[in-house]
């Protein structure tokens, strides 16, 4: 069966209408190297500058604080990288979270090797990361905190603007993925001083395989990828040209519908998870219930697992995912479901659904009833299950 | 990347050619680009520059920086012709990108470098004038050198 | 006026509208995460593995040899560094040239700050490295030999068949940036010796923004990119589907007319380089006459400055480039063209016309009046023709 209520937007995004088309001239016909002198050169540069104003303009950065990357897992790695270099004479001391993404994760582990001493922070029970740990963490050598914007599975919000403050304070370094949160909750740089940001165009209707990092003025910054001089010389490769005109198209849009689209998303999510509360038993939500994605919802239902969850649902042509990490190579539970204390059978069965713009309300109520008719079959499956009824009857006698 | 005027004079460029027995001739040389201009300056007894010409090997903002300054000192005298700095040249062809802002140099000092070579000849002493280099090293402009 | 004859192919190409049509399906309607587990995201994933193959078989390797990056720099950048981390057991010395893309080079400078050795081998006066030299400069600690393919400014194609020999005799793993190569020139992993290659979409008519990096099975590697367990763990990031699907079209394209089209380049090519150097006077063929690329010429006039002569054939609707660098963030002249032996002044004097399959011998004919025209003109602005011209005279009397 097609696909028909596609729920995994966090994952990645159908790249919409208006953004292939504003692409396609840049592939066959103004198709020259915007670092090449001649004319046809010079169009892809100006799509170039305008994309790039149209991005900064969104959380309110100068145009060149923007550096363009492969997407938001090069941005991460750029940023703790690079930083890690340029700073080792003032200090090897990062902090970030335990439910970062792996983009982030992986690259401290990396850089742990390298000689980096990296603190991880603890969060409560709906994701948050505490400001006074924060504070207590920070120490002499501390040259950056990063912590993300949103977290891409529960999709709890961080207290962002604190966290600038405080890194402000102490002099640190304050760099934020947000590739969950660009385009989906208002951010500005200077307000929340944030001096580097990470965002992928596949998250908000724009293509895969674009990115950027923020980099604030001022800030000593390595190269990732030597080479050319592209990206101010400090992010060498033949521009994507494409690939950045539809990011910026894409930028733009999500910036003019945020409001409309969030409100309306807010809705759909709290009207669903309600109702999935109210009318599936034993049910979970993972996630601060309001410092929250407008359109991420992330569920346990407990005796059952993931995987098994999210193949029904697809044969019934809802596309979701799962905190269950079978399918990402890995058969660890999320780390992020660990992280907020969820035992291991109950991070296995966690369902996400990610809104998009065209989902509809009876989209939502089919969706329902699927999981509801799901849920209750895999339960009849499951030998968890069937010790808890026990043990229920049991106690009942 | 250039300006209309800086297009305009680089595809026609005034005041291209050689001056026999010149008043004063003066080639420099940017040792940053390895690009060179030569200054032909025809200089009457009241110490009118009557004509001036221009060679440029070098890239486009050479050759119109080139052009811009010889028809600023045409006519001028000495002294004004001093006056005649590459930011003024820059300026009447409305800027130029900042990667070639040291051509217009180049202009400038090649004017100087004739206006010595004049004052040379004719064992005067120009006011305000030093000895142009013949390779210029600018310090300004120069983009922050950071590590990669 | 617009760009009629496009003779800048070796900085990028045109992406054809073949692989255009082929990608769009990606961004709009299978636009599925390729990692997930539902059907669209099957789709995405099956996608990959057909461009995975048309890949590989272009170069005669196995599809779990392709790695996908996000163009050639990335793959150089990650073929040296990750091989610098890999193999520090064994050693620090790297041998490469001084004629490598900045992609090479300039990460050859960071690496060693690391603390890497480098070796950077000279060239004869047509570009091609002596492998006498390259024995002797092996030693027990080189780890790596880095040598391209075929260089991107002359078009010299060095003889990698002997390299992979000698590197493997010796033990030492063989990295060849084949950026220009890829699609031009058969290329075989395995009769070559090749360890590691590095290619990017956008040289053969495929979209920017995505190259990769073969890695021959058993060679130790680290990731560049650490995130996702994508590309085998090996290289994190959301695929760029699209891009992925564009490359293996490309790639399967360029392969199947290789033989015709680079025939009939070649011919254009030789037919070009006699009529320039016969009728514009004072001009030198850079590069190797016969071991080249089928669609490169580049060409020294002596006493003329490259962007003016680039400039101008603009404005009569050809698009060049110049070894001249003015153009590129950098004043200095290509490091190519003064280590094949040209001064400083004879160097910026250069153009470099790369062919791609639409031009035609109308096109070269109507390019060379233009040429003799302009090169014309320039000269007599030149201060060096004048003084030519006038000792010239002056031998004479
Ligand atoms: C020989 C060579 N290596 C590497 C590159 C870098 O490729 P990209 O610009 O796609 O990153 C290029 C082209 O720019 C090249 O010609
Ligand atoms: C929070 C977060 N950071 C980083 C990434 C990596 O982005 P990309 O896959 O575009 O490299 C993602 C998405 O995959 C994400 O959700
Ligand atoms: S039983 Fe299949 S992944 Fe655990
Ligand atoms: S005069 Fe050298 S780049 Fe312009």
């Amino acid at each position: 069966m097609k696909t028909r209520i596609y729920l995994d937007n966090a994952a990645t995004t159908k790249t919409s209408q208006e953004v292939v088309d504003a692409m396609l001239p840049y592939f066959t016909e103004d198709y020259g190297n915007a670092s090449s002198i001649y004319e046809i050169g010079q169009r892809s540069r100006e799509a170039i500058t305008k994309a790039r104003e149209q991005i900064a303009q969104v959380i309110g950065a100068k145009t060149e604080e923007i550096y363009f990357t492969a997407g938001g897992s090069e941005a991460d790695n750029w940023a703790l990288k690079a930083t890690f270099e340029a700073y080792e004479g003032k200090g090897n001391h990062i902090i970030t979270t335990k439910i970062e993404h792996h983009a982030i994760l992986h690259t401290c582990e990396y850089l742990e090797k390298k000689g980096a001493r990296i603190t991880y922070l603890d969060v409560d029970e709906n994701g948050l990361v505490d400001l006074e740990e924060l504070q207590k963490a920070i120490c002499p050598e501390t040259i950056l905190i990063s912590i993300m914007f949103a977290n891409n599975e529960i999709g709890t919000i961080e207290p962002i603007k604190e966290i600038g403050m405080i890194a402000k304070e102490h002099g640190v370094l304050f760099h934020t993925d947000a590739v969950q949160a660009f385009g989906q909750v208002p951010i500005d740089v200077d307000d929340m001083n944030i001096d580097m940001l990470s965002s992928s165009a596949h998250k908000i209707n724009g293509p895969k395989g674009i990115g950027f990092l923020y980099i604030r003025k001022g800030v000593k910054i390595r190269s990732f990828v030597h080479g050319g001089a592209q990206e101010r010389k400090r992010r060498a490769g033949t521009e994507n040209v494409p690939g950045i005109v539809g990011y910026g198209v894409a930028a733009k849009r999500a910036a003019e519908t945020m409001e409309e689209r969030t409100k309306k998303e807010r809705e759909l999510r709290d009207y669903f998870i309600q109702r999935v509360l109210e009318e599936v038993p034993y049910t979970k939500l993972n996630g601060d219930p309001v410092k929250r994605l407008p359109n991420n919802m992330n569920f346990s239902f407990r005796f059952i697992e993931g995987e098994s969850l999210l193949i029904m649902l697809d044969m019934k042509g809802i596309a979701g995912s799962s905190g269950s990490a079978c399918t990402s190579g890995s058969l660890d539970p999320s780390h992020v479901l660990l992280s907020i204390g969820l035992p291991h059978e109950i991070a296995h069965g966690s369902l996400r659904l990610t809104l998009g713009e065209d989902i509809t309300k009876e989209d939502l109520d089919y969706t329902l009833e699927q999981i509801k008719e799901i849920v209750g079959r895999l339960r009849e499956l499951s030998p968890l299950y069937e010790d808890f009824v026990r043990k229920q009857k049991n106690s009942k006698n | 990347m250039y300006s209309e005027k800086v297009m305009d004079h680089f595809q026609n460029p005034r005041n291209v050619g050689e001056i026999e027995n010149a008043s004063g001739v003066g080639t420099v040389g940017n040792a940053k680009c390895g690009d060179i201009m030569r200054i032909y300056l025809d200089i009457d007894e009241n110490q009118i520059i009557k004509d001036c010409k221009f060679k440029t090997f070098g890239c486009g903002a050479a050759v119109a920086t080139s052009s811009m300054a010889t028809e600023l000192v045409k006519g001028k005298t000495i002294q004004e012709a001093l006056q005649v700095t590459n930011k003024a040249v820059m300026e009447a062809l409305d800027g130029l990108p900042p990667v070639k802002v040291h051509c217009s140099l180049l202009a400038e000092e090649a004017i100087h470098a004739a206006l010595w070579d004049y004052a040379e000849k004719h064992g005067i002493k120009i006011e305000g004038l030093t000895k142009p280099k013949s390779d210029i090293h600018e310090g300004e402009e120069e983009e922050e050198e950071e590590e990669y």
